[in-house]
């Protein structure tokens, strides 16, 4: 099986190269990428959360956001996967306005929210397999299966998840990392409800995605370390 | 277009998975389909003649409350689990996604009433040829019904006071599915030609098929800022 | 030289635009309800078959008319609203949605009222009643979404997507609900062939002007009360004389 | 019944009380609300324009 | 006593003020009530005689639908939120929470049905005297149809393979309301004596609100587990 | 204002001191109680979580439990409220079965779990007082502004808690243990969503908490410290 390769520099080549058959463990995005936020302001309610917010960040870049409860960390990440209309500013991918490549940019990104996006009645597997399936991966199921392994889930694969516990959850969500080929991460509190031994996976998966030129956005309250590549940060007041 | 095809079925075979887990829910639609057909007669009283005029009308509302009752739960789930937020990252047309999600709900609230219509129409001593083209009315109608429903569903969605609201935007928007449904039985009991009602809601359906899908994700996108 | 329209489709020029606009409306308004109530009670002469109920047309037609007029300016706003993402054309919609239900259960009540005498009952199920009772839901709708929704940008989309469903429903409903009804009873009480006197156009005309008039009026006031609302945080509010005193 | 009696005795009144007198009656009741909606309306922008001036 | 009764109003009261919170919620309800009721001569078609006489099965069939519909909320927003964890913590007895529910529950979505009554009773062309016995009949009915639902509310929280039997149980049980309520007024315009019907509905209401408290209590600790 | 007093040694004694007007952060619980658990076992599914578990905890003292993802912390925290009926084993208060006491122990505990228990449309203010409300606590309006405040949630108390952040929504919840009059808490990673100051201000509320004779019983990933008392823990395999 051929890894999934984009070795040109022209945005839409890399756009044309679609739906190969592909091994996610192989992936390697050569071709550098960009986000790039200018004036971004926001406000909920009467609330002005932040304004004149602007940075890049290119491929094999870390970034986290900093900010206490309600400072606004999960409003710019949801303004950046496109949810919230930002009050001024532009986010663009490559130089064009996310809101223009629409689907384009969503094929690129990965977003897991506070929300964990699966179905109480569903079995950890069949809720990997149907959200991989929305962003347009056919995963089979020794793929999932193995996914859902290496996130600590052995045994509980069949299970309907109403009866997972919190952490154990979560890592059925988190198993989405594991068989995405989405460029950008934006990752709200990856870390909520999980022991150790998770935290330690999860620090594993981000090292190996920036290691292929991934991109990572991300928020914590816990600690959380990155092997290899400076952390950014950027603090909401 | 062959990959939009097989999205749709995706989706669609996800939600049927979905609703058979709990296959409390498409019970309780067909069930409360029956009961509130059964009531009538209960309160009306037994005059043949007269139960035998109101069947379709009342067949057909019941119909178009059941899956009134059902839509509230077509994007809710997904709302507040967070998978709607996946839907719309999702790289692919979101009207897409949301036809099949209107095609699972039709299949689960809006087909198990079709088939159970010759049964009750029965119950009110309907001729058969009058149950046929009921039936057949229901099929070309029910969609339609889940495909205008959805817009509310999504219009609605995360506001309090959702099922009742539902309603109140919905049930306006079906009333010309209701008239031609029952128009339809209507002339084949007094004799007269069914096929023009048949073909003014065949009309709606295709023209809903176009249209809803759109719409309803254009509110989903809305509902979620 | 082009007059600059969307000049006034800022809230910050049209505000005292209404505010000088309001008054003209409101007296006028006032003026032509006088007048038409004269002609119409006056004036007129009593209907050759219905007597004196007949006069309630003048309040009955006008009312009628407006309320299906004012539901399709609404979509129009709020079409406006949602394509090209103007404040004010949003504001306007849900400014004229109350207006609109008013109308209409007025045209609801004065035509129940004259059902009596006329047909001897409140209400029958005839295909104008059965579409004049749905635009009402229509209405009540568009308003309850709104007053459902927190967020005022989000509900203002939101009710405009199902005002422009509705607007593009409400023709069907028409012809749906008079086809059924027409295969059961024929078209009954309206002014069989007596083409109206003059007199009663003139008086019928003036109390339409009126009520049209009015709804102006109090559509800009409440616009203008919604702009408030809405930009309260803005500094030319801030120095508004009215909000200054 | 009586209604009926009534309202055929007096027309005109009949006509006035139910229909004009109800119409304007709620023109009345929503230029009050209107009026009533602007004061408040005002009260409140008054009222934050003061909070953000104290911040 | 005094303190069951306070914590009771309590109760009520919270869940009012969360109904109130939207205050289109309780319009809504009644709007909904309204359209169904109007749904049907759309259905059946506009002749009078015939409209006249289904009236008193079409609203109670409606006023049964709109409470129907209002109680899926009843317990799920608190079962999914984690308050109704809370509630089975609470240092009072569970049945006078459940009745305070029950209660809030019909204040909003039974007795705005019955005050409309009137109106939609006209618009079917119902003799006035037959009005006065529907609404009655709805106030002694109502609040059992908000307590039996309760009941099945509470049993389909937790779903597992039981809830269909369950719910299945629960639909049923609403039929002698209807039955009575219907009855009186058809005994009314029949020219025979209504109060047998009626004194049976409170009975009926009386019994309801004895146990059906302490049932749905249970049936919420079962589904909790 | 007397603080709430019960300095009798005997148990019905305390059970009959009711409803006194009283102000939470006077109360001493001056009369010694104890939670005894022994011999309990729990399964779930085919899944036995643990077994043979005792111990007993008596006021001012502090329990973590511990253990991975899916160990049984929240079954076990569960099991102690009366929420799921254990395999064997028994859980007693002052010497009586829990199951006996029933609302006379439910009295005595204050839990919260993984879902806050508030409601969406309500504001922080109302959800307070009905939560204060139905652990049978009559809480004035300056009382429950002042326990809001103390969250850091100035100037929030008044909106609908849906629009609040993530952490928002966490201290909510948590100003409950500002104004219960509960002895035993039971708390299910409390610290889920803060942020550090948070975090700094539930340690002190527990310390406030073991200080006047409370007990605490506590999950959580993250690291947390209590000072004054030893803290003992249970681990699960
Ligand atoms: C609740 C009952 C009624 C409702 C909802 C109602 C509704 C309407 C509506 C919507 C219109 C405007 C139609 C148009 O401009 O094309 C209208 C016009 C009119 N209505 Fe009614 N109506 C009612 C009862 C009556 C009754 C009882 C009469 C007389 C016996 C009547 C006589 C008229 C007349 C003469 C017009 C003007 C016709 C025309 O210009 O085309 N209406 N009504
Ligand atoms: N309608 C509104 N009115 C006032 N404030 C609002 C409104 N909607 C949202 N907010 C505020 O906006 C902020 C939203 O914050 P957001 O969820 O982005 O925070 P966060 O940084 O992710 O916090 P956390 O760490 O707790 O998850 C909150 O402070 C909230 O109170
Ligand atoms: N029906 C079932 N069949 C099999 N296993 C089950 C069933 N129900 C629950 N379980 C298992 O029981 C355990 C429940 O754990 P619990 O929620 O108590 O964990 P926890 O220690 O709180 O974990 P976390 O730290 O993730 O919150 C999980 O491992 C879950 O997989
Ligand atoms: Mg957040
Ligand atoms: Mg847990």
């Amino acid at each position: 099986m051929r890894p999934f390769e984009i070795v040109g520099g022209d945005y839409k080549a890399a756009q044309s190269v679609e739906s190969i058959v592909y091994n996610p463990k192989l992936v390697n995005f050569r071709f550098v990428f960009m986000l790039e936020v200018s004036n971004l302001a926001c406000s909920r309610g009467d609330h002005r959360l932040f304004a004149g917010l602007s940075f890049a960040l290119h491929s094999g870049q870390v970034m986290q956001i900093q900010g206490a409860n309600g400072s606004g960390k999960t409003s710019l990440l949801r303004t950046l996967c496109g949810f919230i209309q930002p009050d001024e500013g532009k986010i663009a991918w490559q130089g064009v306005d996310v809101r223009d490549l629409a689907e384009d940019y969503f094929a690129r990104v990965l977003y897991l929210g506070h929300l964990n996006a699966i179905k109480d009645e569903l079995s950890a597997l069949e809720n990997l397999r149907i959200s991989a399936g929305l962003s347009g991966i056919k995963l089979n199921e020794s793929d999932a299966i193995a996914a859902l392994r290496r996130m600590g889930l052995k045994g509980r694969e069949r299970l309907p998840v109403k009866v997972l516990s919190q952490g154990q959850r979560r890592r059925v969500a988190l198993a989405r990392l594991l068989v995405s080929d989405a460029v950008l991460w934006i990752l709200d509190e990856p870390l909520a409800a999980l022991d150790v031994n998770a935290v330690a996976l999860i620090e594993e998966l981000l090292d190996e995605h920036l290691a292929k030129q991934g991109m990572v956005i991300f928020t914590t309250h816990q600690p959380l370390k990155v092997a290899g590549v400076e952390m950014r940060s950027l603090s909401l007041s | 277009m062959n990959k939009i095809l097989l999205l749709l079925i995706m989706v669609a075979r996800r939600d049927l998975v979905l609703a058979m887990r709990r296959r409390a829910d498409v019970l309780t639609t067909l069930i409360f389909f029956v009961m509130v057909v059964s009531l009538f007669p209960l309160g009306v009283g037994p005059e043949t003649d007269m139960l035998r005029k109101m069947a379709p009308g009342v067949l057909w509302v019941s119909a178009l409350l059941a899956s009134m009752l059902s839509l509230g739960r077509l994007f809710s789930a997904d709302y507040l689990d967070g998978t709607l937020e996946q839907m719309l990252l999702a790289p692919q047309s979101l009207s897409v996604l949301v036809l099949g999600k209107m095609a699972a709900h039709w299949m689960v609230s809006g087909l198990p009433l079709v088939l159970m219509t010759p049964v009750l129409g029965l119950q009110f001593d309907m001729p058969l040829k009058a149950v046929g083209v009921l039936m057949l009315s229901l099929l070309l109608g029910t969609p339609v019904l889940s495909m205008i429903g959805a817009i509310g569903a999504a219009l609605t969605l995360g506001l309090r006071g959702g099922g009742v609201l539902l309603s109140l935007l919905v049930l306006p928007l079906c009333i010309p599915v209701l008239i031609f449904g029952t128009g339809a039985v209507g002339a084949v009991t007094d004799g007269l030609g069914y096929s023009s009602h048949l073909s003014l809601l065949g009309a709606l359906l295709v023209l809903a098929a176009v249209f809803t899908p759109w719409v309803a994700a254009q509110a989903l996108r809305i509902s979620m800022e | 030289m082009a007059i600059n329209w969307f000049k006034y489709s800022a809230p910050t020029m049209f505000y005292p635009l209404a505010g000088k606009l309001i008054p003209w409306f409101a007296v006028s308004s006032a003026i032509l309800f006088v007048a038409g109530l004269y002609l119409g009670f006056v004036v007129a002469p009593s209907d050759a078959t219905q007597g004196e109920f007949y006069r309630i047309i003048y309040i009955h037609v006008p009312t009628s008319i407006l309320s299906m007029f004012l539901y399709l300016v609404m979509a129009g706003y709020a079409a406006l609203g949602l394509i090209f993402n103007t404040r004010l054309s949003a504001m306007m919609a849900s400014a004229i949605a109350p207006t609109g239900a008013l109308f209409s259960f007025i045209a609801l009540w004065t035509g129940a009222l004259w059902g009596k005498p006329m047909w001897g009952t409140w209400w029958v199920w005839d295909a104008r009643l059965t579409s004049e009772l749905i635009l009402l839901f229509l209405y009540l709708g568009f308003i309850s979404l709104h007053a459902s929704i927190d967020d005022p940008r989000r509900a203002d989309r939101a009710a405009a997507l199902l005002a422009i469903v509705g607007s593009v429903n409400v023709p069907i409903i028409y012809f749906s609900v008079k086809w059924w009804n027409t295969l059961h009873q024929g078209s009954t009480i309206k002014f069989s062939g007596t083409s109206m006197q003059v007199t009663m156009q003139h008086a019928m005309f003036t109390m339409l002007a009126a009520c049209w008039l009015y709804a102006a009026a109090v559509v800009l006031s409440r616009v203008r009360s919604i702009i408030l609302e809405r930009e309260r945080h803005t500094k030319w509010i801030a120095e508004l004389s009215e909000v200054q005193s | 019944m009586s209604l009926d009696i009534w309202m055929r005795e007096n027309p005109l009144t009949y006509v006035w009380l139910g229909s004009y007198a109800v119409a304007f009656l709620v023109f009345a009741i929503e230029i009050a609300m209107v009026m009533h909606k602007r004061k408040v309306t005002l009260q409140q922008v008054r009222q934050t324009i003061e909070v953000e001036e104290s911040e």
